[in-house]
Formats: C-alpha cells, sequence, structure tokens
C-alpha cells in the first residue's frame, strides 16, 4: 500500500509542497499576506473555479476538452439575472440554470459521442453559441438585485477570525461529491476506463456512449453551478464574463496531475491547481507595483516555474513520469 | 458510381463542399459579392478580400496542422504574432519624419533585416514551446499556454502598450500590396504552403510527422526521434505565426500588442478541424486545412456583408460550424442516408466491388 | 486647456515605488502632523488600449511626482480580478481605494467590504452602479454625452443629410452602448435625414475596424457619406479600408469618432479624419487631489467631471506637438 | 445433435467491408457445455465473425440465435448482459487502471454505496490465483508484461457469469505452464454447461481441449467437425484448401527440427556487465554471427527487457557494448538500426503497428529511419518493396494500400517482420515474432529465420513456444528473475534440460 502511495500521488504531494512554498514566500515577503481571512478569500475568490474546474477534471479523465465553460457560466448569469429581474423566483431559477447547463452539457455530448464529432470543435461552437445567447438576452450588464441573491452573497459564515462565503461551502461539497464519484462510484471507474483506452473500455463491455454524455451533462451542471455562484459574486450578468475562464480551469486540472490525454486525473489535485493559481494572483496583486504586461508575464512565469519544479521533481522521484 | 464514391472518401471533398456552400449562400442572398472588378491595376471585390484576409489564418493553418497531426496543439500563436508584429513595428519604425514638410519614409534598420529579425525571434519562440513539449515533457497546451499569457505581456512590453503606427511605405507591401492583380499575401501563403508541403512530400518527414502522432511509443521503436519531430513542427508553427505577423502588422500598418491575433488560435484550430484533420493526431492533409481557413473567412467576411447585427453574429457562426462539420460526420449522413436507397446501394457496391 | 502635468514612463514609476519603503517617506510637503506617507490602492481594469495606458500612466506618474505609495493593479479586463484586487487592498489596510471598474454592475457586495473596513473608495473613469453612499466620489467622463457630440459634429458634417455607417466597440462594453445610445439619441431626435444603415463591431481594433469597413463598403459602397466609429483606432483602419476602397477618407466619407489620440491628430493632419471627440484619460493629477483632499477630511464633490475637447480638422496641426498620448 | 442442448446458433453471416469480403454466408453452431475451436488461416474471417456475434462491428445479413431467441448485439455491453464474455484477439484492457480493475470494472462490489476495494482486491487475487498468478493486484496494469495482461484478460472474462466463453487467440504469448492452467479452467467451465469458442493457431491445442471445430476459409464456411474425426493432416488441408500429398511435406516440415547448427566463431556483438535498475540485473552475453540464439525464461524473467537494452530502447544504467570488436554506445533505437540491429518487439498493438498508415507505409518506415529523412524512399520503389514483401510473408491485403489497423491481427504481425526484415540487419532480435501467426506461414518464417542466419545475419529468438524455440535455435540463454542464470549450447538443448534450468532445479 505504501510504495503504491508514493508513486502515484507524487506529483500531487510535490504540487501541494510547492504551494505550501508559494504561500510562505507571500508571507515573508508582504505584510497582510499571512492570515486566516487571505486564505479563504483565496477559497472565496475561486470557489466558482473550482466548482467548474471539478466539472472540467471529468471531461479531460475522459480525455476530452470542454471550452465553452466559460460562455456557458456568462449564459447562466445573464439569464439569471434577466429571469430576476422579470421578477422569478430565485430558488426557481437557480434550479432552471442547472437544467439549462445540464441540457447544454447533455447536447454537446451527443454530438461528440453519436455523431463522432471531435470535443474541441462541439464545444467550440458551444462557446460561440453560449457567447452569442448572451448578447441576444442583452449587451448591457443586467443587474441582480433580487434579495435572496443579495442576501446569500452578502453572508458571511464566520471561521475563527475570518469568514468564508456560501460558495465556498458550495464549492467544497462539489469537490466532495466529485471525490466520492471518481473513486467510489462505478460511474466514476468507467470515466477513467474510457479514458485509459476508449476502444478497450467499449469492448470490456462498458456502456461508454452512455457514460461520455454523461459526463458532459455533469459538466454541464457544474459549470451552471459555477454559473450560479459567479452570480451571487458579481450580482450581475454580463456578456463579457469569464472570457477565458476555460484555461484557467483546464490549468487548474493540469497543475493538480490530470493528463489532457485521458485516463488520470484527482480532483484533491484539482482542488490544488486551482489553489495555485489564485495565490499567484494574490502574490502578484500584493506586489502592487506591476504593469499589465509585467503583471502577464510574471503570471505565466511563475506558472511557467511551478510546472518546471514540479516536472523536474516528478522525474527525480519516479521513474516513469507521466507528462505534465 | 464508384468514382463518385471514392471522390466523396476524399478528404479534401467536404471542407471543399462547405467552401462551395457558403459561396453559394453569397450568390443568392449577397448582392455583388462575386464582383470583381480590376482598380489601381489589380483585381478587387468581396473574393479577393477573403484572400486577403484570409491569409494570416491560411498560414497559422499550416503550423497548427502540422501540429496537431503530432497530437499536440499550440494556443500560443496568437501571442507569437502579437510579438512579432511588435518587433517588426518597432525595427520598421514608428514615427512620422518630416523633412521640410514633406513625409519621408524611413526605417529605424533596414526592411529585410527588420524582418529577418522578426522571424528569427518567431522561430526561437517556436523552438521554446517544443523545448517544454518535446524535451521535458509538458502537455502541449499548458506549455503553449504559458507563452499565450506571457507574449502578450512581452508584445506589450516591447510596443510600452502604444499601438505603433508603422510609416515606412515599402513595408506595406506584404499585406496590403498587389501582384499580377492579386494580393500579395497570397504569394508569400503560396510560397509557405509550397515548401512546406515539398519538405512533406519530397522527405520523410511527412511520414515521421504522421507515424509520431499516431503511435509514438511505436515510432520510437522503429527509430524515428519523436521529440525531434515534436521539435519541428513546434518551431514550424510559430514561424508561420511570425510570417503571419508580419503580414497583419503591414496590412493595418501599426501593430496593436493588445489585440493583434487574439483569439486567433481558435480560428486556426477550428481551420485544421473544417479541413477534416483529426485532433487526436496521425493522417493529415495541409490543403484541406487551407480550405478550413478559407471556410471560416468567408463566414466572417459573410456576415459583415449582409448585415448581420452584432449581438447574434456569434450565434450564427456557432450554428455555421456545427452545420459544416455535421457534414463531415459519417455518423450523420448515415443518420440521413440510413434505410433509404443510399444505404441499400452502399451495400450492392459493396457486394459488387468484391 | 489640459491639466498640465508630464507623467514619467511606467517603467520607473514602477521600480521607484517598489523601492520606496513606508518608514523613508520624504521630506514632504505641506502634510500636517508625522510624515505618513499616503498609501492609495489603485485597481485599473487591464491596457486594452493605448488610450488606457496613457490613463496607466498618467495615475503612476502622479504618484510618483507626490511621493504616494500606489499599490498597483490590473485586471486584465476582469471583473473578478478586480474584487480580488480590491479584497487585497482591504488585506493591505490602504488609506485610499481607486477603481476604474470595467463593468457597472456587481460592484455591491466588495464596496461594502470597503465600507466596513472604512476606507474611502473613489470611482475614477468609469461608472459602477452602486447605491451612492458606498463611494465617495465619482471621477470621469460622460460616454453618452461624448456620444451626442459626436453626433452633433457628425450633423454638421454633413449638412444634416445622408448615410452613415457605424464602427462599435467591443459588444457590451459600457463605453460602446453608450456612445451608441447617445449617438442614436440626437440623430433620432434632431437628424430624421440622417440614416445609420448598417452597425457592426469592430472590437475597438485596427484591424477589426478595416475588415468591417472593407465589407460595408463592398456591399453599400457608394451609397455611405459618412462614418462614426467608438474609438480613434477603429477609425483608423477604416480610412485605410475607404483609400484602398479608392474614395477619399474626410472627404467622400466624413469621420467622426471619439478619444483624440495622436494617431487620430496625425490623421486629421493629412485630411483623412475630420473630428475626434476627445475622452481624457489623464486623470492621475485629478484622481490624487480627490485623494489628498479626502484623507484631510475635506469636503468633495459626489461626481468631478475629467476636462474634455473636441478637435477639428483646422486645428489638429497646432494640438498634435500638446497630446502625450 | 439434440435441440434442447444448442445453446447458439448464427446462420448465413456475412461481413462486408470495403473491398473485402470477411464473411460469407458462415454458420457456427455452439452446444452447450461444449469447446469448440473456430480455425483458419490468418485473415479467414474469425475475428470478425467473433465481433459480430459481439456487436462490436455490425452484421450486414444473416442471423443470430442464443437458446433459440434471435439477438442482435450492438455493443459489448449488450452482448455482455445476454450473456457472451469475450476476450478479443488483442489484449483489450486499459494499463491506466489497476489489475484488480481491470478484472471487475462493469461489475465491482459494492458496499454502503460505495466500491469496497478490499473485498475487490481480495477477489481479483483470488480470481488470477486460479490462472496461477500471483502479482500485485493494485499496481496498473501497464507495469506488466503482455504476458500477464493476457491472464488478467482471461481472468476477467471466465470470472464473469457467462452462458457464452468466447477466447480469441488468449494463449500466443502464453507458454505451456499456463496454457495447461487455462485449459483445466476451460475444461471446468465446460462442465458446468457453458459454451466455449476457441481461437488459435496451435493445432496441439486444439487437439488438447476441443470437441468441435469448424473451420473458415477466406471468409466462407468449411464445414464443422468432431475433433475426433479429424486428423490433423486433414485440418490443415481444410483450412489451407490445398490437396493432401503437399500438405504432407508442410506438416512435416512444422515436426521437423530444423534448428541451424553451424555458425562461425566469429563474434558480432558482446555486451558486458549490461544492466538497468529494476528492470534486469547486469548480464554478460556474446552473440556470434550467423547464430539463432534463443531466450527462455518465465513470465516476466526478464527476457524482453534484455532485448530492449541491445536495442537501445532503455537506457543501460552500466555496462558496455561491443559490435564487431568497437564498443558502442547505444542509447537509442536508431542507433541501433544504424549498427545493423533490428527489434521486433512483442507487443504489436503498443509498439509494432501505426494504425493510421498504410501497410505499404509500415514495412517502410524503419529502413527509411536507418537511411535518414532526407533520402525518402520513392514512391515507387516503396510500392515495389511494399508487394515483394507482401508475397514473400504472404500477407492478407487487397492492396498495400490498406490501413493496418484494417488487417487481421496475424497478417499485421506479418508486417510488423516485414519492417524488420527489409532493414537486412546483422543481428535480428525477434520477440515473439510468431505469435497469432497461422501455420503456414510460421513454417515459412521459421525457413527464413535460418535461410537468414546462413547468410550470416545473427538472430535471437524469444518465443513462449519452447518448441518452436528448440527448432530454431543453436544456442539459449535461460533467464529468471530478471537475472541471466545459464547459457545451454547445442547439446543440451532438449526440453527437459531447459525446463529443468528455468524451474531452478539443477
Ligand atoms: N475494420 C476493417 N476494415 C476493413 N477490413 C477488415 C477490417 N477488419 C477486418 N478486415 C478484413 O477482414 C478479413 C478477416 O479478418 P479477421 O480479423 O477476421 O481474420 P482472422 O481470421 O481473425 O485472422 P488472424 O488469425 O490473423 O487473427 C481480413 O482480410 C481483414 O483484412
Ligand atoms: N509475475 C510478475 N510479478 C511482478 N512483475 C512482473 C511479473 N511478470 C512480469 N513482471 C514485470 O513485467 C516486466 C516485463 O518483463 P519481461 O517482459 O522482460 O518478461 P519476459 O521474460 O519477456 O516475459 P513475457 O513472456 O511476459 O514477455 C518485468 O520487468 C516485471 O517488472
Ligand atoms: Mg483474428
Ligand atoms: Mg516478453
Amino acid at each position: 500500500m505504501k510504495t503504491k502511495f508514493q508513486t502515484k500521488f507524487i506529483p500531487i504531494f510535490i504540487t501541494f509542497l510547492l504551494l505550501m512554498g508559494l504561500l510562505a514566500f507571500g508571507s515573508l515577503k508582504y505584510t497582510g499576506f499571512f492570515s486566516l481571512q487571505n486564505f479563504f478569500n483565496l477559497l472565496i475568490d475561486n470557489a466558482f473555479l473550482l466548482i467548474t474546474a471539478v466539472g472540467m477534471t471529468f471531461v479531460l479523465i475522459t480525455g476530452g476538452i470542454d471550452i465553452s465553460i466559460g460562455a456557458v457560466i456568462a449564459l447562466v448569469c445573464m439569464l439569471s439575472a434577466n429571469l430576476l429581474q422579470k421578477g422569478w423566483n430565485a430558488f426557481v431559477v437557480m434550479v432552471l440554470m442547472l437544467v439549462v447547463g445540464a441540457v447544454f452539457g447533455t447536447g454537446m455530448g451527443i454530438f461528440i459521442t453519436k455523431f463522432k464529432m471531435q470535443p474541441f470543435i462541439v464545444t467550440l461552437a458551444g462557446m460561440f453559441l453560449a457567447r452569442g445567447l448572451c448578447y441576444v438576452v442583452s449587451i448591457d450588464t443586467i443587474i441582480i438585485d433580487n434579495p435572496v441573491y443579495v442576501a446569500i452573497s452578502q453572508s458571511r459564515i464566520n471561521i475563527g477570525t475570518g469568514f468564508v462565503s456560501w460558495s465556498v461551502v458550495i464549492a467544497l461539497i462539489v469537490l466532495a461529491a466529485a471525490f466520492y464519484v471518481l473513486h467510489f462510484s462505478k460511474f466514476g471507474r468507467r470515466i477513467y476506463a474510457i479514458g485509459g483506452n476508449e476502444q478497450s473500455a467499449r469492448l470490456m463491455g462498458l456502456p461508454v456512449d452512455q457514460t461520455k454524455i454523461l459526463v458532459y451533462t455533469l459538466n454541464g451542471c457544474c459549470s451552471a453551478l459555477a454559473g450560479i455562484v459567479f452570480s451571487f459574486y458579481m450580482l450581475s450578468g454580463y456578456g463579457l464574463h469569464t472570457v477565458g475562464l476555460e484555461m484557467d480551469a483546464i490549468a487548474a486540472a493540469v497543475i493538480g496531475g490530470t493528463l489532457l490525454t485521458g485516463g488520470v486525473g484527482y480532483v484533491l489535485g484539482t482542488l490544488l491547481g486551482v489553489l495555485t493559481q489564485g495565490s499567484i494572483q494574490t502574490l502578484i496583486m500584493f506586489e502592487g507595483t506591476l504593469s499589465s504586461w509585467w503583471t502577464k508575464i510574471a503570471v505565466a512565469a511563475l506558472l511557467c516555474l511551478f510546472i518546471l519544479i514540479q516536472r523536474v521533481f516528478t522525474l527525480v522521484k519516479t521513474k516513469k513520469a507521466k507528462p505534465i | 458510381m464508384k468514382d463518385i464514391k471514392n471522390i466523396t472518401k476524399n478528404q479534401i471533398f467536404w471542407p471543399i463542399t462547405a467552401l462551395l456552400l457558403v459561396l453559394l449562400f453569397n450568390l443568392f442572398f449577397t448582392p455583388g459579392f462575386f464582383k470583381v472588378e480590376v482598380k489601381d491595376g489589380h483585381l478587387f471585390g468581396s473574393i479577393i478580400d477573403i484572400i486577403n484576409r484570409g491569409s494570416p489564418l491560411m498560414l497559422l493553418s499550416i503550423g497548427m496542422t502540422l501540429v496537431i497531426a503530432t497530437g499536440g496543439t499550440d494556443i500560443s500563436v496568437g501571442s507569437v504574432i502579437a510579438i512579432s508584429a511588435a518587433v517588426a513595428a518597432s525595427l520598421v519604425g514608428g514615427e512620422m519624419i518630416f523633412v521640410e514638410g514633406v513625409q519621408e519614409y524611413v526605417t529605424l534598420v533596414p526592411m529585410p533585416i527588420a524582418i529577418l529579425a522578426t522571424l528569427v525571434v518567431a522561430v526561437l519562440l517556436g523552438l521554446w514551446n517544443g523545448t517544454l513539449i518535446a524535451k521535458l515533457g509538458i502537455q502541449p497546451i499548458i506549455a503553449t499556454m504559458i507563452l499565450m499569457v506571457a507574449g502578450r505581456g512581452i508584445a506589450q512590453l516591447i510596443t510600452a502598450g502604444q499601438i505603433i503606427t508603422i510609416y515606412y511605405k515599402p513595408y506595406f507591401f506584404f499585406g496590403g500590396g498587389y501582384l499580377l492583380g492579386l494580393p500579395f499575401a497570397i504569394f508569400i501563403v503560396g510560397i509557405v504552403l509550397l515548401i512546406i508541403m515539398l519538405l512533406i512530400k519530397k522527405t520523410a518527414l511527412g511520414l515521421f510527422i504522421q507515424a509520431s502522432g499516431c503511435n509514438a511509443s511505436a515510432s520510437k521503436y522503429t527509430g524515428i526521434y519523436v521529440d525531434r519531430i515534436k521539435l519541428i513542427v513546434y518551431t514550424l508553427s510559430g514561424l508561420c505565426a511570425g510570417i503571419a505577423g508580419v503580414l497583419i502588422s503591414s496590412n493595418i500598418k501599426s501593430a496593436d500588442a493588445n489585440n493583434a491575433g487574439l483569439f486567433i488560435e481558435l480560428d486556426a484550430i477550428l481551420a485544421v478541424a473544417m479541413g477534416g484533420n483529426s485532433m487526436t493526431g496521425g493522417k493529415f492533409s495541409i490543403p484541406a486545412s487551407i480550405v478550413g481557413a478559407l471556410v471560416i473567412q468567408s463566414i466572417t467576411t459573410t456576415i459583415y456583408s449582409i448585415g448581420v447585427p452584432p449581438e447574434i453574429t456569434l450565434v450564427v457562426k456557432a450554428v455555421v460550424v456545427i452545420m459544416i462539420c455535421l457534414l463531415q460526420s459519417e455518423e450523420f449522413r448515415k443518420l440521413f442516408a440510413n434505410t433509404s436507397w443510399l444505404q441499400r446501394r452502399n451495400t450492392l457496391e459493396n457486394k459488387i466491388s468484391n | 486647456s489640459k491639466p498640465a502635468s508630464a507623467p514619467a514612463p511606467a517603467a520607473d514609476a514602477a521600480t521607484q515605488t517598489a523601492e520606496t519603503k513606508p518608514e523613508e517617506a520624504k521630506p514632504e510637503e505641506a502634510k500636517p502632523a508625522e510624515a505618513k506617507q499616503l498609501v492609495v490602492g489603485y485597481s485599473q481594469l487591464g491596457a486594452e488600449s493605448e488610450w488606457r495606458t496613457a490613463c496607466t500612466n498618467s495615475v503612476k506618474g502622479e504618484a510618483e511626482t507626490r511621493g504616494i505609495d500606489l499599490k498597483f493593479s490590473d485586471a486584465q479586463q476582469k471583473q473578478e480580478n478586480q474584487i480580488k484586487a480590491i479584497r487585497s487592498f482591504i488585506a493591505q489596510k490602504v488609506d485610499v481605494i481607486g477603481v476604474s471598474p470595467v463593468v457597472e454592475s456587481g460592484w455591491e457586495t466588495v464596496f461594502k467590504e470597503v465600507k466596513d473596513a472604512g476606507i474611502p473608495l473613489v470611482l475614477v473613469d468609469r461608472k459602477a452602479d452602486v447605491p451612492e453612499d458606498l463611494y465617495v466620489c465619482f471621477l470621469g467622463s460622460d460616454f453618452k454625452e461624448e456620444g451626442k457630440r459626436a453626433a452633433e459634429e457628425m450633423a454638421t458634417l454633413l449638412n444634416g443629410k445622408g448615410n452613415i455607417v457605424e464602427l462599435q466597440g467591443t459588444v457590451g462594453s459600457s463605453a460602446a452602448v453608450e456612445r451608441l445610445d447617445g449617438f442614436k439619441e440626437v440623430i433620432e431626435a434632431k437628424y430624421p435625414d440622417i440614416k445609420i444603415i448598417k452597425s457592426q463591431t469592430g472590437d475597438f481594433t485596427r484591424a477589426k475596424g478595416k475588415e468591417v469597413m472593407e465589407a460595408f463598403l463592398k456591399s453599400d459602397g457608394k451609397n455611405i457619406q459618412g462614418l462614426y466609429a467608438h474609438n480613434d483606432d477603429m477609425a483608423i483602419g477604416a480610412i485605410q479600408a475607404i483609400e484602398e476602397y479608392g474614395l477619399k477618407p474626410g472627404e467622400d466619407i466624413k469621420i467622426v469618432s471619439v478619444d483624440a489620440v495622436k494617431g487620430a491628430f496625425e490623421a486629421m493632419i493629412a485630411g483623412k479624419l475630420n473630428v475626434t471627440v476627445e475622452c481624457n484619460p489623464l486623470l492621475g493629477p485629478q484622481f490624487f487631489d480627490v485623494c489628498e483632499s479626502i484623507v484631510a477630511g475635506q469636503p468633495v464633490e459626489k461626481y468631478i467631471p475629467s476636462e474634455e475637447g473636441i478637435y477639428r480638422q483646422e486645428t489638429a496641426a497646432a494640438d498634435l506637438p500638446s497630446r502625450q498620448y | 445433435m439434440k435441440g434442447e442442448n444448442i445453446l447458439l446458433t448464427m446462420k448465413n453471416i456475412c461481413k462486408y467491408f470495403t473491398g473485402v469480403k470477411a464473411l460469407i454466408n458462415v454458420d457456427f453452431t455452439l452446444r452447450q457445455g461444449e469447446i469448440h475451436a473456430l480455425m483458419g488461416e490468418n485473415g479467414a474471417g474469425k475475428s470478425t465473425l467473433i465481433k459480430v456475434l459481439t456487436g462490436v462491428e455490425k452484421l450486414d445479413e444473416g442471423e443470430i440465435q442464443l437458446l433459440g431467441e434471435k439477438v442482435q448485439p450492438k455493443s459489448t455491453h449488450e452482448a455482455q448482459g445476454i450473456g457472451i464474455s469475450t476476450v478479443y484477439q488483442e489484449v483489450n484492457l486499459c494499463s491506466n487502471l489497476s489489475v484488480a480493475e481491470n478484472i471487475f470494472i462493469g461489475r465491482e462490489p459494492m458496499k454502503f454505496g460505495k466500491i469496497a476495494w478490499k473485498e475487490m482486491h481480495k477477489r481479483a487475487k483470488m480470481a488470477l490465483e486460479k490462472l496461477d498468478v500471483a502479482i500485485d493486484v493494485t499496481q496498473t496494469l501497464d507495469s506488466y508484461s503482455v504476458a500477464i495482461q493476457q491472464m488478467v484478460a482471461i481472468a476477467r472474462a471466465v470470472d464473469v457469469d457467462a452462458k457464452v466463453l468466447i477466447l480469441d487467440e488468449p494463449t500466443s504469448s502464453l507458454d505451456k505452464k499456463e496454457v495447461e492452467k487455462l485449459f483445466s479452467i476451460m475444461t471446468k467451465l465446460k462442465k458446468e454447461g457453458i459454451g466455449i469458442i476457441f481461437v488459435t493457431h496451435f493445432l496441439d491445442q486444439v487437439y488438447a481441449v476441443c470437441d468441435r471445430i469448424t473451420v473458415l476459409r477466406n471468409g466462407e464456411f468449411v464445414g464443422e467437425y468432431q475433433t475426433k474425426e479429424l486428423p490433423k493432416v486433414k485440418l490443415v488441408a481444410k483450412m489451407i484448401g490445398k490437396d493432401y500429398e503437399e500438405l504432407n511435406a508442410a506438416i512435416k516440415g512444422d515436426e521437423h527440427k530444423e534448428n541451424k547448427k553451424d555458425f562461425t566463431q566469429e563474434v558480432f556483438l558482446e555486451a558486458k556487465g549490461l544492466g538497468k535498475k529494476t528492470e534486469i540485473e547486469p548480464y554478460d552475453v556474446t552473440i556470434y554471427k550467423g547464430e539463432v540464439l534463443g531466450l527462455a525464461g518465465l513470465l516476466g524473467s526478464g527476457r524482453t527487457e534484455m532485448a530492449r537494452l541491445l536495442f537501445g530502447a532503455v537506457k543501460p544504467d552500466e555496462g558496455e557494448m561491443y559490435i564487431e570488436g568497437t564498443k558502442k554506445n547505444i542509447i537509442t533505437p536508431l542507433q541501433a538500426i544504424k549498427s545493423e540491429i533490428a527489434y521486433c518487439p512483442e507487443n504489436r498493438k503498443a509498439d509494432g503497428i501505426i494504425p493510421d498508415l498504410s501497410v505499404r507505409e509500415n514495412i517502410i518506415l524503419a529502413l527509411q529511419s536507418k537511411r535518414g529523412w532526407m533520402k525518402y524512399i520513392k514512391r515507387s520503389e516503396q510500392e515495389k518493396i511494399a508487394d515483394d514483401y507482401i508475397n514473400l510473408l504472404s500477407i492478407k491485403t487487397p492492396s498495400a494500400e490498406k490501413m493496418v489497423k484494417e488487417l487481421s491481427g496475424g497478417n499485421q504481425q506479418k508486417v510488423i517482420l516485414a519492417r524488420w526484415l527489409l532493414t537486412q540487419p546483422k543481428l535480428l532480435i525477434l520477440d515473439e515474432p510468431t505469435r497469432g501467426i497461422d501455420i503456414g506461414t510460421k513454417t515459412e518464417i521459421q525457413k527464413l529465420v535460418i535461410e537468414f542466419a546462413n547468410q550470416g545475419m545473427s538472430v535471437i529468438f524469444i518465443s513462449s513456444e519452447l518448441d518452436e524455440m528448440l527448432r530454431t535455435c543453436s544456442r539459449m540463454v535461460v533467464l529468471r528473475d530478471r537475472v541471466k542464470i545459464a547459457e545451454l549450447t547445442e547439446d543440451e538443448l532438449e526440453t527437459n534440460v531447459i525446463m529443468n534450468t528455468i524451474a531452478g532445479g539443477n
């Protein structure tokens, strides 16, 4: 058991250590960085990213990809804002949004499996469509002033000297559920099998198409949930929300040890990936002197450094290192 | 009968069909779309615009096809365009100079050197990607994402966040000039295409790329250095993006670090997919990707020409993309052919041909 | 008529502030009591255009000349990032927070946090849709007003009659939405003979501006008498398209745009652009004036308009040398 | 033939691929409690029949009945649902999952709504122990050799409650001991009333366990026979379709001891202390020009690893290598190829074929990289080479342009052999080269190997079939637990000596 832990989870363990190193560096360098609230902020600010990255991890493990998530989140914000303005009940809207996300995901899943179209293209079209629909709803921003949303958005859950938001709770529940599904349910193991070798999975008698569609459905739900959480965060719907978020989600999953070729991935790793990206951002904000371009370069350089160190350590520690 | 079947089997058949369909649509719904006239000694019209505008995308799709054939992707091309445009513009010179009240065209450094330097930079960027991917084994999407994010920052750094306007007239020829009545850009595309096609068809490079993308492990056993192949394709992709950057900056006579090539990587990948290439690597066809790029550009130009309101532009694009991809999906076509005479004919034909 | 302050190069400003530790505060002007250095957090929305860069440079340069410890954060066009930045300013306990919001809505929660932390907040350049008590004041320009002014200029150029095409900014951005609204409002109310025949987004970029204009020209060609571009960059792109089409920009097609960047002046000197409506990015001096007033406990106006003009072809050559961006 | 006994019937099955009639009006009947061999040359249509039966391929015409009811499974999932469990020809498992999961995926034991991992590991261990395989079932599958993977696939299929069990060449890389274990399990299942379809190219195995034989030739149904009533020679005649006399010679050849004895004492390659941690202990080996050297050992004894080190497919930690007297540093396959070494790997699916490339391209690939990418072999030359080798190895394909993944398993193997023969190496390393190849071609290949050796080429031959090794080898190296333990010279080459050495008894 022990040897197994060592080889399989070394990349994740290294990622964890590196993240700690990053946080320690920030704490030493910047006043106010080392505080409970600052750590909670990391969760509060990235709750939606965590939720959608978890969904993305599922898709990536099957060997697929979904680049529509940013647009779907924007669409969910836009639609909920629109409906809430028309006086719909907040909870009805939330449920409806989950349905919209699920339908969107299922649709893409069907195109991918039944018509054997490439995930990248289908979800790219999905991205255009979702973004486009945002503008069809309105090209302007719509404010959410529904009391339920506002209340959820502003309520704080005090923990020790700090506080977290409801979004964090939701995100952590999603994470726990995903962990359970991936490691303790038949469905979860099927996902890994399909990612490992789709043809073999088919020949082993697994319902491949059905599983894949379901994964895209789940991912759609996650995006919708992330969209709802994002509407709490922003209290507005806007067609340009979360542009390029899919890249952050993919990066988070990959930093956490997920292979884009499929078959390998861990949601806990994804959590680490999200926190890593959040920490890099926070570090740069605390630095507080960077111009726009140096910000970009610094983000990329830190990311690159992180991945390189992770890579080198993994190569040293495990003989058969998988690509990051 | 059999000939028709063979034609539809050809990879480039469906992209060309898609292109023809888009053009056919314009024939009916866009007045004057096919009008080509001669102005200032060169051809002029919407079709020429498509070729001209589509040139950078066609270039990118050449490099991207090779990258995708090895089973990777390169999402940094947009940033490479921004960097090379910035380098070229800052070397060619961004100042309006008046000598005795008359505007002079001067460069900071001689233009050939400026362009050479730009391309060298682009090649180095491609090599950087290739090294991360081939030598260090980092996943392509994440490796190129590093350059995608940093690249735009670097480009802004070069231009100090300004849009550098170019005033040196000879430079405008690349992206805006005409040769034999046709946009010069298309000749550049042609030359690059020719060179790469020669590389691929007249050497074993094409075979090695396909083998590496198809089964890397088996390729290693046959003595192919898969990592070198990867290094080469990412470098070529960087080079193509660099040339595209020159074309774009030359065409709009400026370098805009923020917006040059923004999101163009998506179009480039889309072009490759529209060309019917597999995204997981293996067999590929560059001409098909080029047709794919033309399809995308035609859609864009059509949307502008027929006056689609900007709010629904994206929805229209999504629907068209999906329709074209469905057209290419054999499973989808079967859905229609099913139970009908077509299927019966197919089985019959099979029997006969056996 | 412009506020006369020369912003230093951005890079210098950046390194200098990094080295300036709180304890080695400047020997100081007429600050009361202990020389406590003013710490200001500023959340810029991004660097999407020259205009924005000029704005950033102005803020940074001014901070340096005044010896203010500026915590600057660039949000790369993402509201999430701005919210994060504001939270980090709270954590760093700055004296004043300045924000140029990327969108108008969705700020209530975080602004409340700022208020709870007792930090005054100033909106710069762009508005936010929040109750007035959440911020101290708004400093900036009025996009709608710019649209209206552009419409009046266009009407004068066309003598109240003609077909115009429009190059919109990025769909959904407040600058695009309001410049569109203001323009339309005036045209529809006052000039029934002017028609907007085509309108498409050019994403505020030269390349797109050119590409869209090309398509407009192919489909409507000689029918176009005027062009309204939501910023100078798109206008410059469109000018190239018009020239390539064989018409004379500024004569055959009258062009009005917004921003007044250097490039626009060059185009006006060459006679290719008719009018540009200024949208002033040099907000640094005004911003820090406000900050210092707030910290000193002096009352400030809720809305402080930035000073803006209209520039026409005739005076362009004279104005160019004094342009800073 | 009593009606109630009949488990499965397939009638008038037809399957067409473009350019190939894979099955033409094939009939097949399986009874309860029988082991039914499906025989035929490479490309005869055996695997296709199985794929049609289990819903992997859609059948074009014909009818399938299971227990008298018409069935038409559209996927393996459905086939399993109606009680058909299959081991397909290539190893079709997920290498990223653990061994236990590969056995249980889709039917994991559950407890309190969770997968009961402990229970699963226990049961997986038991399932494998039945086959005498004792391995750590929590390790991922890719840490084991092909043979072990094949055993895992068998364990999975056998463990499922099925009415019909299909085994498509399960024994191709197993050695005698494993095969016997498998047979005892098959016999046990047969007694339980399960019908088993068994595909193999080993005639002995057919006669050891099968009750009936159905023969296919070129996609056509030749006939169904009782094993007892069909002598070997006749069976081969049915498969090949040649007449009796000609065949006698072929079978004789098969049984004849052809090993090659005469070779010079000139050394081609010498390895000194070559080794790599965790893969194989340092070993010395000398290979003479013109000899056929066999590597013998049990599953996982390190034969493959030894070969991979010689070929530079893995980088050695220590040791030196001399080729024709000069020290060579071979750490990549290309360096080996340039030093005139060729290696035909054992796992043809993972390391052999490039599935989407044509037969022609697959054949010339190694020669091309030997020549370098600049010196592209002319298209006409490629076509000629491809046609030559298609004839030489009688590869069954409608044209050289067919994608190699569309060939039958045995024919894919021939393509890879062709690829390496084409490079005209001085040392040819063959790792299970005859896996899945029918007997006719197998003797051809053995002859070919010996012929090349006579012309001065050295050969390293690895096979799980001891007879085959005895027939071809002039010397043997024996490995156990990744350590080289002995070298046997020609006079020691006898089955019992080898078996003793392998097993460790002296
Ligand atoms: N997907 C496919 N496309 C085209 N042809 C195919 C395909 N699959 C199999 N074939 C052809 O069908 C024929 C029968 O192949 P099959 O795999 O059934 O042979 P087999 O009897 O199993 O041979 P082997 O003993 O070599 O495994 C072969 O000629 C093969 O080329
Ligand atoms: N029974 C086993 N227990 C643990 N590991 C094994 C076992 N069998 C094989 N392996 C692993 O498989 C690897 C491959 O062994 P290798 O392929 O060299 O053996 P081989 O002699 O060629 O046997 P095979 O007939 O299976 O090909 C070994 O390095 C070993 O790690
Ligand atoms: Mg077979
Ligand atoms: Mg082996």
